[in-house]
């Protein structure tokens, strides 16, 4: 009973300091896509409020609080309400579905005269076994909250810009799984820890019942699912709405989309699903396809060698280990956050019919070539 | 012990009283929400079974994709509250609702009566891996039931077919042309 | 007590006779709602209902059977293929009638 | 490789080419549908040869068995979708499948000026498909789906030309006579089912393998082996089943070639051979088997005699030489009905090409009365249909002496031989070296018969040439693999009977002494050979030397002349004694009973059903939900009844 309620007890605590986590990155995203758009479009952005308009964030969160919340009068209230909280929980829940970094073995020792321990504390809201497929589920759950707001704002421009983004989230998930299966097919497992410990040290290849091991690279997914890498990449930004893909609220034509009769605290909501979904996807890309939080040619034994000699007591080591690797995740995760920023804004926004017929027509037959060509060479690699 | 029952009954609960909107609401919109929240609380059922993977796909499939495509078309169609969202007769309500009772209760009554001890716990199979279970499944799947399977891959490309005809025809099924 | 047995340890039965109110209240629904759309919807609910079943003898099998939840699939299979028709004839119903209506079917009798 | 694999690729190539050719159905371009067809059968013809090679070796397994996966299951019937390559199936497929290509390869110019190639490729693939389901399937319920599938293909390829009502006729002939003999086959599987729990060969012949052998006619087994050799009569035209053959000469001759006279008839001479470990314990079945396959034997010998058709010569012959097969099973010498089958296919497949190079020379002209002289316009033709020819009056030493000399050899020696036996098939041997003489004589030698202004015949072009050459050097040497144990001896190196060798695992062998000595075989083997040379040479002199003769003795001998013209009038009294009968009988009862009886009953039960139907139909609203309700009462029901609910009611409140 008590191991069970302290196991539960640190799960909710880890699972809500994962929330604030995604909630915290939310400003300093916006402010990176101001001050990057701004780069791009050689302007300055805003750089008066505090050093480099940092704060800024600060002013922008007093703002969206201190907004008069109201509602469309013929909305339906229910949904009205539920739809931005609705945005929150599938980023939320597949964040802490991911692997941060490497478990931190804590051994015993005494505190507060007790002794605590020995524990394994997973750097992830919860370890579920069948981590893909998970991720899969909930975040094929995004569109509701898209479909809530458009219905419950009771506005032609809402609704359209919620049908749209069903039938957009509906079309890409398609490719975007199939995009996975390659990589299940690849490494054989659910769980994205085992994916990350397959991605460990040199490059190395199957063919003809060999092995041919190319030192100079790292051993990541990508080089074995190209093509999935790509494919995965593309459907993740129609599945987070970004432009290009972002003709739910696309603005020339529908004014705001489904958050159009949104404001104040409730479009932040919005905000932080939307930031959130694209931390899902750069956590995502970067587990299956760059290793995840696996440092290139250095095991975490390495890692954790060296930090057992610069400090004293093995569980500050396994502390600074486990941050080590956090922070080589979160260096590609911030990569492919400036990605998905860099390209809103390089590229134009498709046309519907673009959309529709680049997510059935090409990436839905590539993403089956995919597999089939990874089940080929599967099956070439394994035989003599 | 307790945590695994407490969590069937709040997911128990949580389905039943979907289903219970499902059918009684008088907006559709209202009743598909709730039918996918439903679905969200079998799949959460599935999981309480250690189905995992068939919990994933529920998500997927159910939640994910039908039930989004039933809230679309209802969107679509722009349907207000249903003035008369149930069927009328007196008669035919009551033997509707009486065979239905007959049912329930002949089911639950049967479930009764064929274990021994209702409640004690039946021996559970030992509990696997997530990834190893759902290798079990993909060897079923693939080996034993492959020709269904493939089956089930004609019938889903009939039905795109079917579909896809079928929403085409202008004006429906007594069209003057 | 057993009441508190009940409520302490769940078994098997405990999921045959969720599903066995899922299945009635499924059924239910397609006896007496009007609107197509809501009697496709119940006979979703039945369906998940056998699918609970499917599961739960899978789960407590003596032996560890993954045959019924093979057989989820399948039924997944069939309740998407047919909400894919059903929506397609319900559309098909909504372009004539400008409603989803079940008594407009009754012109299929011919 | 893998078996699996190779196995997928033999079966599934020709079922590729045929969707493919099907797919492009429209097309007219024969070279192209030609081509996809002919690699088809070519690759199914290469995994062929490695699966065989898998039999071969020191330690080589007797069978290669591959399951894909099972195909139903209903009570204690199980059937899987399994596939065997032993040394019977080694034999046939190799047959098929080459000979097949070879075919192929000939139709691409045989059809070159056809209207729909791409439909005769795509049924050509589907027939080497069901052909090969046929011969490699583990069970007799698989070896009758591709049993009734060379059916289904012999019919769309004879009613080919569709168009000519005689020709679709012919089609519908076949396909009718068939069905009485699948008919025969099906209840043979029922019958062994019945008494054997299983329609697994392996199972079959395991089971069978301790069973004494049944004296007597109303044993299960005889009953068995009867009903299969009615499906085996049907399918390899033997008396009385035989009249589709001649008729299915409508189709294009390559068809006749591949289907009519290589492979698919000699289905029911495999089957037995298949299940000859069945066969063997019930004699009188056998009997029966040797008597139909010599009485035939002789008989299409005759008719063949007097046909004045090229196509229909050819055909009677196939019927006869097929009835030397059937009297090969029945003495027991499954052996050499295998190798009759495998030289039969060889050098008749090849006169049937030959005779369509002939045909297609002649502008479609099939009369033999109306050619003559070809040899200086077809040379190449004309010498490996003489190769042909030397093979199947059986001169030594081309494949057909072996194989038929084997036969004959058997027949007279087997333990369940008889003199008679082989003085029929010695007849049957003097008639077929007559009239293949003749056919040579009318065809290619003496002087032309035809218009030499106005039918120019040409050579074949190489695609249809390279068939004929390849199948003359197999008719010529393809004897070499049976050679028997007399003329081995003398030879140098003392080859032995390799076949009989390659065989003997596989079938079984009747129980007894043969009788007979190596001398005997000598002796019987010079009175066949110099009958059948005999008779050629008779043939020589009356068409060649002498071409009035022939008039003469048919002015002598008008009765049987007329007899044979007609073909015994078989196809008449089939006509007046069955058929008619049979419809003017119905014609009756329809008039009489039908109108009177069967009639006012079904009126009385129709308005019945109606006044019913008026009340009933009130339920039919056209309101789903009423449909629904209805279901839900009736399941509800079916609960209460099915959970004894009334008892259990009573017993929770009556106490």
């Amino acid at each position: 009973m008590g191991r069970d309620s302290f196991e539960i007890t640190v799960n909710i605590v880890k699972m809500f300091a994962i929330f604030l986590l995604m909630v915290q990155a939310v400003p300093i995203l916006v402010w990176l896509e101001r001050r990057g758009s701004a780069f791009i479009q050689n302007r300055t952005g805003p750089n008066r409020v505090g050093p480099l308009g940092l704060i800024q964030l600060l002013a922008d969160a007093v703002k969206f609080l201190f907004k008069q919340p109201f509602m469309p009068e013929r909305g339906v209230a229910p949904l009205y309400y539920f739809a931005p909280i609705a945005a929150l929980i599938p980023g939320a829940l597949a964040l802490n579905a991911i692997p941060l970094s490497t478990p931190i073995k804590i051994e015993p020792f005494e505190m507060l005269g007790q002794m605590w321990g020995p524990y394994t504390f997973l750097f992830q809201g919860y370890d579920i076994g069948i981590g893909i497929v998970f991720i899969l589920g909930i975040s094929s759950l995004g569109v509701y909250s898209i479909l809530l707001a458009g219905w419950g704002s009771s506005n032609k421009y809402s609704l359209m810009g919620a049908v749209r983004g069903a039938a957009q989230g509906i079309s890409y998930e398609l490719a975007l799984s199939l995009a996975l299966v390659g990589i299940l097919m690849v490494y054989g497992t659910l769980s994205f820890k085992e994916i990350v410990d397959a991605q460990a040290g040199p490059l190395t290849f199957m063919a003809f019942g060999k092995e041919y091991v190319i030192g100079a690279l790292p051993n990541w997914g990508i080089f074995y699912q190209p093509l999935g890498a790509l494919i995965f990449f593309a459907a993740t930004f129609a599945e987070a709405n970004r432009l290009p893909f972002d003709l739910p609220e696309a603005e020339g034509e529908l004014v705001a989309g489904f958050h159009t009769e949104y404001a104040g605290f409730s479009l932040l909501l919005f905000y932080i699903g939307e930031y959130g979904h694209m931390m899902v996807a750069s956590a995502l890309l970067a587990t299956f396809y760059f290793g995840g939080y696996s440092i290139p040619f250095v095991s975490p034994e390495a890692v954790n060698a060296f930090w057992l000699a610069k400090v004293d007591g093995a569980n500050t080591a396994a502390i600074l280990t486990a941050v080590t690797h956090h922070l080589s995740l979160l260096v590609r995760v911030a990569l492919f956050l400036w990605i998905f920023i860099h390209v809103r804004w390089t590229l134009p926004r498709f046309r519907y019919d673009q959309l529709m017929s680049l997510g059935w027509k090409t990436m839905l037959p590539w993403a089956l070539a995919n597999v089939v060509v990874t089940a080929i060479w599967l099956w070439l690699g394994h035989r003599t | 012990m307790t945590a695994d029952s407490l969590l069937f009954f709040i997911l128990a609960a949580m389905t039943v009283g979907s289903a219970l909107v499902v059918i009684l609401a008088s907006n559709p919109i209202f009743c598909s929400l709730a039918l996918a929240m439903a679905m969200i609380s079998v799949a959460g059922i599935f999981a309480s079974l250690n189905a995992w993977f068939v919990a994933g796909v529920q998500l997927i499939v159910y939640a994910g994709a039908v039930m989004v495509l039933f809230v679309m078309v209802l969107m679509l169609f722009d349907l207000k509250d249903e003035v008369r969202a149930f069927s009328r007769g007196l008669v035919s309500g009551f033997f509707k609702i009486a065979s239905v009772a007959v049912i329930g209760g002949v089911i639950a009554a049967a479930v009764w009566m064929s274990t021994e001890t209702i409640f004690s716990t039946a021996p559970a199979a030992p509990t696997v891996n997530a990834t190893v279970a759902t290798k079990q499944l993909a060897d079923l799947l693939f080996k034993k039931y492959l020709f269904s399977f493939e089956a089930m891959g004609a019938l889903l490309l009939i039905i795109a077919i079917g579909a896809v005809a079928l929403s085409r025809i202008e004006g429906g099924t007594h069209a003057d042309k | 007590m057993p009441i508190n047995d009940a409520l302490l340890n769940v078994g098997l039965s405990h999921y045959l006779i969720l599903s066995a109110l899922l299945f009635t209240l499924g059924l239910l629904g397609v006896l007496l709602r009007r609107n197509v759309i809501v009697i496709l919807m119940s006979i979703e609910l039945m369906l998940n209902a056998v699918n609970i079943t499917f599961v739960a003898f899978s789960r407590y099998s003596p032996t560890a059977n993954m045959d019924g939840q093979a057989m989820v699939f399948f039924v997944m299979t069939i309740a998407a293929a047919e909400a894919a028709v059903g929506l397609a004839l319900a559309t098909t119903i909504f372009k004539k009638f400008r409603e989803v209506n079940i008594r407009y079917f009754e012109h299929l009798k011919g | 490789m893998q078996a699996e694999f190779l196995f997928a690729i033999l079966l599934l190539a020709p079922l590729i080419g045929f969707i493919i050719n099907g797919l492009r159905w429209k097309s007219k371009n024969y070279l192209l549908a030609g081509s996809i067809a002919t690699g088809a059968v070519a690759i199914s013809f290469i995994a062929a040869v490695l699966v065989v090679m898998k039999l071969f070796g020191a330690d080589a397994p007797k069978a290669v068995t591959v399951e894909y996966f099972k195909w139903m299951a209903v009570g204690g019937l199980e059937v899987p979708v399994a596939f065997v390559i032993d040394h019977i199936s080694a034999l046939m497929v190799l047959v098929v499948t080459g000979v097949g290509t070879l075919i192929h390869l000939f139709s691409i110019g045989y059809m070159s000026h056809d209207e729909r190639p791409s439909k005769y490729f795509a049924y050509l693939n589907f027939f080497l498909f069901n052909m090969l389901l046929l011969i490699l399937g583990e069970n007799l319920l698989l070896m009758f789906v591709g049993w009734e599938g060379v059916g289904l293909c012999s019919y769309l390829l004879i009613g080919f030309w569709f168009s000519d009502k005689e020709k679709a006729a012919a089609g519908m002939k076949a396909f009718v006579t068939n069905r009485i003999g699948d008919a025969g086959f099906l209840l043979g599987i029922f019958t062994i089912f019945f008494l054997l729990g299983t329609v697994s060969f392996d199972e079959i012949i395991s089971k069978v393998a301790g069973m004494p052998v049944e004296v007597g006619w109303s044993g299960p087994i005889t009953l068995a082996a009867l009903f299969l050799f009615i499906g085996a009569m049907g399918k390899s035209a033997q008396i009385p089943l035989y009249v589709w053959l001649p008729d299915a000469m409508a189709g294009p001759t390559p068809v006749s070639a591949l289907i009519h006279a290589a492979t698919m008839v000699t289905a029911g001479v495999y089957m037995i051979v298949r299940l000859s470990p069945l066969f063997i314990l019930a004699p009188n079945a056998l009997h029966v088997v040797a008597v139909v396959g010599a009485a035939t034997a002789v008989f299409a010998a005759t008719i063949g005699i007097t046909q004045f058709d090229i196509k229909k010569v050819l055909a009677y012959s196939t019927v006869s030489q097929l009835g030397f097969m059937f009297l090969a099973c029945g003495v027991g010498a499954f052996g050499a009905a295998m190798f009759h089958l495998v030289t039969h296919a060889f050098f008749k497949a090849l006169m049937f090409l030959g005779s369509g190079s002939v045909i297609h020379a002649m502008h479609e002209e099939q009369d033999i009365r109306k050619m003559g002289g070809l040899k200086k316009y077809l040379p190449i033709t004309h010498a490996t249909f003489v190769v042909g020819w030397i093979a199947i009056i059986g001169i030594p030493p081309f494949a057909g002496f072996f194989s038929k000399d084997e036969i004959l050899w058997k027949a007279f020696s087997s333990p369940l031989g008889h003199k008679g036996l082989w003085a029929a098939g010695v007849i049957g041997a003097a008639c077929t070296a007559f009239y293949m003489t003749r056919l040579m004589a009318l065809t290619f030698w003496g002087k032309p018969r035809f218009d030499e202004h106005k039918t120019h015949p040409h050579e074949a072009p190489p695609s249809m040439a390279i068939p004929l050459i390849v199948l003359a050097i197999l008719s010529a040497i393809g004897g070499f693999m049976g050679i028997p144990h007399v003329i081995g001896e003398i030879l140098p190196g003392h080859p032995g009977n390799w076949l009989e060798h390659w065989l003997a695992g596989s079938i079984a062998a009747p129980a007894g002494e043969a009788h007979g000595s190596a001398i005997m075989e000598w002796i019987l083997m010079g009175i066949s050979v110099s009958i059948a040379g005999l008779a050629a040479l008779l043939a020589f002199s009356f068409y060649v030397i002498e071409p009035d003769r022939p008039k003469q003795w048919a002015a002598r001998l008008p009765g049987l002349h007329r007899l044979l013209e007609n073909k015994y009038f078989v196809d008449e009294f089939y006509f007046e004694r069955i058929i008619n009968p049979l419809v003017s009988g119905s014609k009756a009862l329809w008039a009489f009973v039908d109108v009177n009886f069967i009639d006012r009953a079904t009126f009385v039960v129709g308005d019945f059903v109606r006044g019913m139907g008026s009340t009933a139909r009130t339920l039919q609203t056209g309101n789903m939900q009423q449909y629904a309700l209805y279901i839900s009462i009736a399941i509800a029901l079916m609960f209460v009844y099915l959970l004894e609910g009334p008892k259990r009611l009573a017993e929770l409140f009556g106490g």
